[in-house]
């Protein structure tokens, strides 16, 4: 037995460190003549050091050491970057850590050819990618946002609803930026959306107007943008808590800030159970293109209001939303490649996407006021509020919160900030497929 | 000068979208307004009326409903073992249960006979 | 700081509310002369409100308002009602709130072109509604009702097969019943199977045989009538509490309702673990089309039963089910689009349905019977468990025990009434691997 | 009521039981003249027990019975042997019962055409086998391993890296015996990672490889080797407490066996966060190719480590890598179709795969002790915990921890075999892209 | 006419469908009655005699084995994790374990080595 | 002859990718040992330098953080609930606690209103 095994061993390693020793044994060539062999010895054993540098010569010509361009170790600096921020500061870790880890994966420096790109038809990430590409990820995203999204808020105070429809004027003032900034329409369009500060929202029009396949009138091809919109609108998603309280402070007064709303009624169930229904009703009625969108979101509601299918929305909203999530965030991220995505078209992106925030935000807080000289006594809305109809749900929810209590530590406003926070949701999908009917 | 045409064009069909959407968008959530602050309160009390009395199943809609699964048989599984456990779990407990069960008795085992009666839906 | 943001925010607000003033700042646009600016807000100045009127008439007739057929509002109430009914008597509410939430989603009027409908390729529910087209949801089910299924009753008692054989009467005499009303032989296949009381069964089937694209020897294309079959099948398996007890009470004497079964046997694990593997080999041996099928119900049994698999079994009948559920639930119920579903085929093959079912209980009520002309004393079987066969699982054995204790409030059948009950599992799926050898 | 259901079931049963009573009533056949339907009696009841048995004749020929081949009850048996072991033995039961299930569905005799076989496009396992065929499943089955892989003991102590790196020896050894059995550069190459002992890599690199489609520089097309080469990684994988054991009794002494080492340090969890990133960095520019594997890995890893993103780590360890694990099992059995699977080739690669996995494991012992020639005192390595650096983890980490108590029942060597055990998996998939590389 | 003749032969061949799908149908379900009510018990009894004796395994098969993942590497964590705690776990609550063993103690602490010899599988 | 040529191409090929490829696999694995040998230490002591003192966040990470989810909206109920519950729970709590909470109070009722100010984030 030992034997055997000793034997049987001592063969398979001389295998490979026969041209090492220089020795002829070709005990397990079954399939050619010795002459053959000897060739092969020779052949191999003289010039054999020389073969293996070129190997390696010719190795490291595949590396990232020897593909990097300084593009892709901005990028990957930047994925660092992303996952430091969410991490250590925690804005977003659940987008900003898959995103960031996509975008060092897409900037890992490769030779073309191997299917190793996410741009490459058949590799691993252009299928993940496929999702994104065809906009299927965002309505199962909605799907799990529906099944965890409690509307009572809205339901208890619907004329908060408007704060919701006021910060979409971020995504039609950038939509018009664009314009002048000399993008086409659907693009302009697929730019625009960043202003609705909703991931999912963005790389679903943006995957329909801005997928670099549909054709123009005039015949030029729209580019492909997905990549920087989804970057951009889940980076200022992330960087809410820093964008708004300056433009909350700007623009209220002492005063305001310290505005009380007396408590929401309650809601009861059956209430809640008629809302998805109704509202998907309305608002797909209104805005059909908008229906992958808001059908599911409302689907994904109705599964946790009915009390019959709570399985069902549990898993939409764990496990389902957690795949898509991972799937998302890492693809999109791995579709910053340097070479497709620095570009200025980015840049521009990019400095539009800051300004749609600054004017989402303000566009609600602004209408917070305006409603308030409709509304007397504890009718009277505390403008702050207004900021949360940009969505970024819950972010800047949270952020009106930790404003509110900055001005009065006992007044909480995060539950009435709730209700334009969900309404900016279902505004930003209502504009979206405005925009898609129009430019689709 | 084709391009500053077109260019002009896109400006204000902009502009148009821009109006037309504001408006269509501030439209659309003050429907949901109007529905929800008046039309909703009606529809309920127009079908409390229908209703009228024979309403209880909405209000005592509980958890345990979702034992019932679509795919259909893990429900008769559960319930048998709650006529013999005389209580309610959800969907994970119940199978919890079948594994702790399974080492407690053979659910064939006539002891089960004893306690249905009281427990039929 | 704060004087920075108000100039900056009032200049991108100006951008906007530009033309409503007239005034002509536009100091944001590089890529343009001053000249051809002038032309634009003279020429959108003027024509203003005219054009904005013209948007939101062009809008309009994107709205479902404009669209609205008839036909889309009565799927949509009949969306409701599925709602309604689900949530309110508890029907099978795991299948009728998806599939209802489809309906609606389904007949919401869109315009064709922008990827809204189900059947328009590139649309997103075109992409979930491919896993029901390609018959690969079903088998999906199928793994996790295989992982949650105690066969303990019909190793216990392998007789009462038999009343899951009978109860497929209903598939072969709708199939029948489909022929003499015209339809051809693979459409006839895929509607009988309707009598199969099983939802993944008959999409699978239909998909197969009755899916639109099979050419038919003499040329002609065999119809999609993949809806309509799957919508019959659940909403019957939903009123199965409606549909049987009559013809209980009609086919068997007070006599027969009072028997009472003796206790099946216990089974060991061992018996468990051999079942799957075991019935796996014999049924797809003598059907081998019901592979799909029949070998992923086993192989989600087997799971369960080796009791290394646990997790695994665990998975596949928890989220793995629910996130296909809802996948299939939605896209089953959408395809109802009113255009596309509202035909004299559809209305025939719900009454072929509704006859279907009826049949397969009589076949197993009736078979009942006759086997107890063969068994004696206690070996006799409450021929009610017959009714059991059509499968509907877990309602028509719970139908039946409620039956059953409405003559003998101490007589339980449930544990009985769950043997027929699988086994018309497996003979439809049976059944289904038949059809499609002689039709596919 | 009572009346109405008996006359109405009656007439539905006389549809079906007509023929053989021979009478003429056909109340329901609305669509022809009485005439044809005359024909139609006579037509089927003169002839009708021949028609019948004509059907079951031809029915026959569509069975399993009819279509048996000698080598498909060949692959079923072994099908029951592989979950017989996973059962019995517990060996690698997750992957041995689903594949094993596999091997039994894809050897179910069936007539071509009717979309049952995994390799029959159209047919629901072939769309499951996508995710092979395109080598989609492995890096998400690796995502999940990295979310449930603790690098502590790596990081604690890196030298043991080295020992994983050595078992690769196998890889290449192997690759070159292909070579000399005939088999052509990426053939060999696919092969050769079966010595990687990593199921998910060998799939992953045979199918950019050894997938059947890729054309030779000559001309020739490579063979389709997934369905054997993933057989053999796992079957040896499950055998690992089989085959290792002795061979490391060969090349270890008594006193060897018997050294302790010291317990490693603790590490922090910035450590543990900074491992993922800095690992995929320099592994991925080593070896861009292997992107797709050690990509996920990492990211799988940092999901677990960051402390924010636990939701998703636990999602990918829990239910995605189970929902992988089942369609990637059941499929890569299925693939080995009788036909396709017993070839002179798949009985090589099982030859290779074997030899493959003891040079591993010697390349393992024999560089542990190559390195004890180096280290002094309590730093010396127990040569043992190098046979761990094949991978297959846990189990080989599992047989060194065994094999050392069977020398000294207080000496303690999991915890130490774990790290050469995940450097093995980083290793073999470094191994597939540079051999990706050279050869894709 | 030819569409007669077409439906006649479609009629006819139903007629053999039925009839041959029903047989088929029964005699599957008859030939599994008849393995499971005289092919099994055999079937187990040799099985019996063969595995005379060393035939405990299937007997304790426990829920705890699933903490051995196909993905390979969970297990030897929760193994170390249990050596640690000295108990089953199944895969859930051996990765809540993990969490709560990193805060109790550093895994790598000697004080592991002290409470090994009696757990050995 | 062609075949054995190529044939004795491939062999030696094989011996330099056996060769280049067991190079590569240990330099790489060399670096990944070296880098945790000696850079990381470097580096983690050159990031405590800068970020002295302001460096508590990452200890403190706990899995509550998890409630916070991808999206959205998640969060924002349960840290409501949080508010109310005075406590933390991870995401699947939350959902339970949201069900309790429902029947226990109206989540708007001015109660919620005393228990805050000690509850900022
Ligand atoms: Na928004
Ligand atoms: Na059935
Ligand atoms: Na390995």
């Amino acid at each position: 037995m030992k034997k055997l095994f000793i034997i049987f061993s001592v063969i398979s390693l001389l295998v490979f460190i026969r041209p090492a020793l220089g020795l002829n044994t070709n005990s397990n060539t079954q399939t050619l003549s010795t002459t053959s062999v000897e060739q092969v010895e020779e052949n191999s054993s003289e010039s054999f050091i020389d073969e293996a540098f070129d190997g390696i010569k010719q190795f490291y010509s595949y590396t990232g050491f020897a593909n990097a361009a300084s593009g892709n170790l901005i990028m990957i600096l930047i994925g660092i970057i992303f996952i430091y921020l969410g991490i250590k500061f925690d804005y977003e870790p659940l987008l900003l850590i898959p995103i960031g880890t996509g975008v060092i994966l897409g900037n890992i420096p490769f030779v073309a050819g191997n299917q190793t790109g996410i741009y490459e038809t058949g590799s691993v990430l252009n299928y993940l990618y496929f999702g994104v590409v065809k906009g299927i990820y965002p309505p199962l995203i909605f799907l799990g946002i529906g099944a965890m999204t409690d509307f009572s808020s809205l339901i208890a105070n619907p004329k908060l609803m408007l704060l919701g429809a006021a910060a979409q004027i971020g995504v039609f003032a950038t939509f018009l930026g664009a314009l002048y900034l000399g993008f086409n329409l659907p693009e302009a369009g697929a730019i625009g959306i960043i202003g609705g500060a909703d991931g999912p929202t963005a790389i679903f029009l943006s995957s329909k107007l801005a997928n670099g396949i549909n054709i123009l009138p005039d015949g030029t091809t729209v580019k492909n943008l997905i990549g920087p919109i989804a970057i951009a609108a889940y980076s200022y998603m992330a960087l809410v808590p820093v964008i708004q309280p300056p433009i909350m402070k700007l623009l209220t007064t002492k005063k305001e800030r310290l505005i009380r709303m007396k408590p929401p009624r309650a809601v009861s169930q059956k209430e809640k159970m008629i809302f998805p229904i109704v509202a998907l009703l309305l608002t797909t009625f209104i805005s059909p293109s908008a229906l992958p969108l808001l059908g599911m979101l409302f689907f994904g509601n109705l599964l946790k209001e009915s009390g019959r299918t709570e399985r069902l929305a549990d898993t939409a909203r764990t496990k389902l939303i957690d795949i898509v999530t991972i799937l998302l965030g890492v693809t999109v991220g791995a579709s910053t490649q340097a070479d497709i995505f620095i570009t200025k078209d980015s840049m521009l992106i990019f400095g539009l996407g800051a300004i749609s925030f600054v004017i989402a935000t303000m566009g609600g807080l602004l209408f917070a006021k305006f409603m308030n000289l409709f509304l007397k006594g504890d009718e009277k809305i505390n403008p702050l509020i207004g900021a949360a109809g940009v969505s970024a749900v819950p972010d800047s929810a949270r952020v009106v919160h930790a404003e509110g209590l900055k001005s009065d530590k006992n007044n909480y406003l995060l539950m009435h900030a709730m209700a334009p926070n969900v309404a900016g949701v279902i505004g930003s999908a209502i504009a979206a497929g405005i925009i898609l009917s129009f430019l689709g | 000068m084709i391009y500053t045409k077109l260019y002009i064009d896109q400006i204000s069909e902009g502009y148009v979208i821009l109006i037309t959407g504001l408006l269509i968008v501030f439209s659309a959530l003050l429907i949901l307004t109007a529905f929800f602050k008046y039309g909703l309160p009606v529809l309920l009390y127009t079908y409390k009326i229908i209703t009228k009395g024979r309403d209880k199943k909405i209000k005592d809609i509980s958890p345990n409903v979702n034992e019932k699964f679509t795919g259909e048989i893990a429900a008769a599984i559960s319930t048998a073992i709650h006529l013999y456990l005389k209580e309610q779990h959800d969907e994970e407990n119940a199978v919890l249960t079948i594994k702790q069960a399974r080492k407690l008795y053979s659910p064939w085992s006539s002891k089960i006979y004893g306690t249905h009666n009281n427990l039929r839906k």
